[in-house]
């Protein structure tokens, strides 16, 4: 049984000589503390992104990015979310109301779900749930039905064109990655993440046992994060902004938050499932935990510095090209890919 | 699709990477090209066409840019004496006309492209030190934006953009 | 078989890839474009009526403003009509100074074209890079005129001033720099996958059919007909330079994004014995006397020119008063745009979007 | 230029005068009846680039201008027709060069020119409803009009100013 966070608090806390034993209370203030935590990390982290990129993206665009508010506009994402924050909400008059305010939640909490099984580093686990990898695969196919509640409910033909198109594509590239997660299972032989980890640990990457899985895995990732060239959710020069151009103010901020986290999740599913998680050389004298957790960062980060690199040097790519390439190209080659790892396991190789 | 299914190593796509990251980490010639406005400004040619000004001393108020003028932007007006050109620079198209044809040759542009406003908030902003600015210079800041001319303003009273 | 519904999607005036005010009426089956109906006229400012109260001199700051990427080709057009109209001629240093800044603004176009096509179909940064350097040409040209988009350089007669200190230095050095630039372009953008994937084999037009509905320029040219006004109705001083019209026979986008890379690089080399020329030939560039009160002869004139975007005309009629009586303008955008519906048809609206980019219009072109 | 004899030969009561521009391109007046059939010879005998269409208002009569362009033979003629103000109607050439088609709208829709046969013969650059033709010599530049959005969304020509949302235009005027 691995360590959580929670059993990390617990024990902390009986360090300190506070311990308490059935009573309900303080089980459930932690948990809430924990939940506020994960909350708060990831809106960070999805700020950080949010700053990277347009850092990234500037400098690739020979220019320099946000300067202004604070050193290097670090502190541009903060007075982004004040400016959201602060917009006006508009509902359009003809939107299904009700939908139309649900939509964002949808989209949101699914997103923010994802991180429940994920380990981001030795002990910084919220639930090792024993169907990990499973889990975040089901949880993060809700957020279609909130894209295409959003595109519908706005009532404007660019949100539901766009919706729709978000709604395909996220489909058509849920399976080749499901596919290529199972390859990986298949050699761990738990659906745990914290056992995908551990076991990179005992063998080696995964993106050295499985590099074509890993490729594939790779391009369905960015489809499922809509970043260029996959972003059909927005296609910006076409549909204005895709199934959120109604939205505006906190909604759209919740869309943009969820955005930004479903980049951070399925980053941090990459850096696990391939690039062995926390895993990394210690250095003496740093705590396991917060090495371990640097180690997750920058792999997280690198990742997403990947993908805005990427963003920087190609365009879009059309819809039915995008549908085709997922059905016809990713889907039998992640077919393939399970197939031979299959014979591999099976003949004891891996 | 048939096209795709031959270039598997996307060979063109990893060219535009190596470009993209040339810049990102300015290998070469390849350097930012920003010019932080409020606190760097960029050089203004010699024969740039800013506001007009005219030397008061040798204009003898003929009225020639008055007629030359495409739009009808300058009015001969009494100012202390004498007859000098008045330019509504709103109406102002900045063509040159009236420079060109001014038979003194005191009719000219000076390097000037802001007004009084846009100075005042670009002082507040480059008095704050290193990027981190008070909240008052913050709101004069954001003033100075909303009042570019993009914001509806209450009727009856003048954008600040053409109110110069 | 499931039943579709056709429906109409309106898209602009104001949209993020029409370039200006230009709205689609689109009908459409699901994403497939079935027709196209273009609705014109948001920035319709009525240059020719106001040509008609301005005097010859009072109407090149206008010109400036129709096709306001490459107002000095503006300028020239409208220049040359007038110096037909009267039979001016100018100095042959003032004409390569005006070979020379056209061309220049031919590569400012073109810059921007690459730019914002690649910019429609959502790679930022090729946009990033063409502005970078049509920064440095558009701060040679602030320094001949003064201004860097409304020029009002080329006017009857020749041009505005002659070079400023230090000019043949920047440009030499600029165009020095800029054919490696316009390698990058290419090395980013060129073999790009993606973007052969986007742009290869859609927005065909024949040559035929090119040429019956009157597109010009690169447009033209794409479609496999080699014409350019410059080389077949020369002007100016073209006749004596040397340099070659880009033609491709693919009759697709791909084919007319390439065509306007090699003019760039066609214009590089024109603009380089241009500015050789200045350097040689001594003496003015413009007529030494320009009447403020010019009244040209009655009589018609009308003159064409390869403007970036295509065959930039201007028809003049005088009755022989100061004011012209008539201006009419022949804007390439406008001809090149007709020809659009007839491009589009039974693509995806994503199509749409690169079809339209590489028409390379200008709203102020379009509307007048 | 023998296309312009080409045609006076080949059309016999067609041209009514011959005459060249200020800048050399020679032009032919020909009678509006022949138009089409005409512009049919020019196509045929390689003229096949249709550079523009002008409408003139001459306050007594008014013309269209028709400026060609041969690919092939790389020569310019211009033709001319000469209509009747009180009521200008000419032959659409639609039928000839495509291109043609933008061209006759904007001549119709600026200067009031009918094209008869023409397929879609509607304002192109101003609002349907507009009144007047602006580019005609007697328009009225003192009356203002206004687009304003009607009920269902369409649009509007008006000269009544106070329905204007943006009330300030009328400030700015003086």
């Amino acid at each position: 049984m691995t360590q959580t966070i929670y059993d990390n608090i617990v024990y902390l806390l009986s360090l300190v000589g506070i311990s308490f034993g059935d009573s309900i209370v303080p089980k459930i203030i932690i948990v809430l503390l924990i939940a506020v935590l994960l909350l708060v990390g990831v809106a960070l982290m999805v700020m950080f992104f949010t700053w990277m990129e347009r850092k990234v993206l500037g400098h690739v665009q020979v220019r320099r990015g946000p300067m202004i508010t604070g050193p290097h506009g670090l502190l541009q994402p903060i007075v982004d979310g004040i400016k959201l924050l602060t917009k006006e909400d508009i509902t359009p008059k003809r939107a299904d109301k009700w939908l139309y305010f649900i939509a964002p939640l949808i989209v949101f909490v699914p997103s923010i779900l994802v991180f429940i099984p994920m380990p981001f580093g030795q002990g910084a686990i919220v639930s090792d749930l024993p169907v990990g990898i499973l889990y975040i695969m089901a949880i993060s196919a809700i957020s279609p039905v909130g894209i295409l509640v959003a595109g519908w409910a706005s009532d404007n033909k660019y949100a539901l064109l766009g919706s729709l198109r978000a709604v395909a594509q996220d489909i058509s590239y849920e399976i080749p990655m499901v596919l290529t997660v199972i390859g990986v299972v298949l050699i761990t032989g738990s659906l745990s993440m914290q056992d995908i980890v551990l076991a990179q640990g005992e063998k080696t990457w995964f993106v050295f046992l499985q590099p074509l899985g890993f490729i594939i895995f790779l391009i369905a990732a960015i489809a499922e994060m809509s970043r260029i060239p996959f972003d059909l959710h927005e296609s910006e020069s076409e549909f204005v902004a895709g199934f959120f151009t109604e939205y505006s103010g906190m909604k759209f901020a919740f869309f943009f938050l969820a955005e930004y986290a479903h980049l951070f999740g399925i980053s941090a599913i990459m850096a696990t499932l391939y690039f062995g998680g926390w895993q990394g050389p210690l250095i003496p004298g740093i705590p396991v935990v917060i090495m371990s957790i640097g180690w997750f960062t920058i792999k997280v980060l690198a990742i997403v510095f990947f993908t805005i690199w990427l963003r920087g040097t190609v365009p879009r790519v059309r819809v039915d090209q995008i549908l085709s390439i997922g059905w016809k190209v990713m889907i039998p080659l992640a077919l393939l890919n399970l197939f031979i790892t299959g014979l591999l396991v099976a003949g004891g190789v891996l | 699709m048939t096209w795709i299914n031959r270039n598997w190593l996307m060979l063109g796509i990893m060219k535009g990477l190596v470009v993209t990251i040339k810049h990102f980490f300015k290998i070469g010639n390849r350097p930012v090209v920003t010019v932080q406005y409020p606190y760097e400004r960029m050089e203004i040619a010699q024969r740039f066409r800013g506001l007009h000004s005219v030397d008061k001393n040798k204009c003898i108020g003929c009225g020639i840019c008055e007629m030359n003028c495409p739009n009808n932007s300058i009015q001969i007006v009494r100012h202390n004496k004498g007859w000098y050109p008045q330019v509504k620079i709103g109406q102002c198209m900045f063509c040159g006309l009236c420079v060109d044809t001014c038979p003194m040759g005191q009719f000219q542009f000076i390097h000037v492209i802001t007004t009084r406003l846009h100075n005042k908030a670009h002082k507040q902003v480059k008095q704050s030190k290193g990027g981190i600015i008070t909240f008052h210079q913050l709101l004069e800041y954001l003033r100075f934006n909303l009042t570019l001319g993009t914001v509806p303003h209450n009727h009856g009273q003048r954008g600040h953009g053409t109110n110069f | 078989m499931t039943e579709t519904e056709e429906f109409t999607l309106n898209v602009g005036p104001v949209h993020p890839s029409t370039h200006g005010v230009l709205r689609f009426v689109l009908r459409m089956d699901g994403e497939t474009i079935k027709d196209t109906e273009m609705v014109l006229g948001q920035l319709h400012r009525g240059l020719e009526k106001i040509a008609e109260s301005r005097s010859y001199l009072q109407f090149v700051p206008y010109t400036d403003r129709l096709d306001y990427i490459s107002g000095m080709t503006n300028n020239y057009a409208y220049t040359k009509a007038v110096e037909d109209l009267a039979g001016i001629t100018v100095p042959r240093r003032g004409e390569y100074l005006r070979v020379l800044v056209m061309e220049l603004g031919r590569i400012v176009n073109h810059m921007l074209f690459t730019g914002t096509l690649f910019l429609d179909l959502a790679a930022s940064t090729p946009i990033m890079y063409c502005f970078r350097d049509r920064h440095n040409i558009l701060e040679l040209f602030e320094s001949l005129s003064g201004a860097r988009i409304t020029f009002n350089y080329i006017r009857p007669g020749g041009v505005r001033g002659d070079i400023p200190e230090g000019f043949i230095d920047k440009t030499r050095a600029l165009l020095k720099e800029l054919p490696s630039r316009i390698d990058e372009y290419a090395e980013l953008l060129n073999d790009n996958e993606i973007i052969k994937m986007r742009l290869k084999g859609i927005g065909m037009l024949n040559p035929k059919d090119a040429i019956n509905y009157g597109v010009t320029g690169p447009m033209l040219r794409g479609s496999g007909v080699s014409h350019d006004i410059r080389k077949d109705d020369p002007y100016s001083v073209y006749d004596e330079l040397d340099f070659k019209v880009c033609t491709r026979s693919e009759c697709d986008t791909y084919a007319r994004y390439i065509i306007r890379m090699d003019e760039m690089r066609e214009s590089l080399h024109i603009a380089e014995q241009a500015l050789d020329a200045i350097e040689r030939l001594q003496g003015p560039v413009s007529t030494s006397y320009f009447p403020r009160i010019f009244k040209p002869a009655r009589g018609e004139s009308y003159s064409r020119i390869e403007a970036p975007k295509g065959e930039l005309g201007f028809y003049i009629v005088s009755d022989g008063s100061e004011h012209p009586y008539r201006v009419k303008i022949r804007s390439p955008s406008f001809c090149n745009l007709m020809a659009l519906p007839q491009m589009v048809k039974g693509l995806k609206i994503s199509d749409l979007v690169a079809v339209f980019g590489i028409v390379d219009i200008c709203l102020g072109d379009v509307d007048r | 230029m023998n296309i312009i004899n080409d045609v006076k030969n080949r059309f016999e009561h067609a041209v009514v005068e011959t005459y060249t521009q200020n800048d050399g391109k020679e032009g032919m007046l020909i009678k509006k009846e022949s138009l089409v059939d005409v512009c049919g010879f020019l196509y045929k005998s390689g003229f096949d680039h249709l550079s523009m269409i002008s409408g003139m208002d001459y306050v007594e009569w008014m013309e269209v201008v028709y400026h060609v362009w041969s690919y092939t033979r790389k020569e310019n003629v211009v033709l001319k027709v000469k209509l009747d103000r009180s009521m200008p109607v000419v032959d659409s050439v639609v039928s000839v060069w495509s291109g043609a088609d933008w061209m006759e709208r904007e001549t119709y829709d600026l200067i009031g020119i009918t094209f008869e046969n023409h397929p879609d013969l509607r304002r192109i650059l101003l609002p349907e409803g507009w009144i007047g033709h602006p580019l005609r010599k007697d328009y009225d530049l003192t009356v203002d009009q206004y687009v304003i959005i009607g009920e269902d969304g369409s649009d509007v020509v008006t000269t009544d100013a106070s329905k204007l949302l943006r009330k300030e235009v009328l400030h700015d005027r003086n």
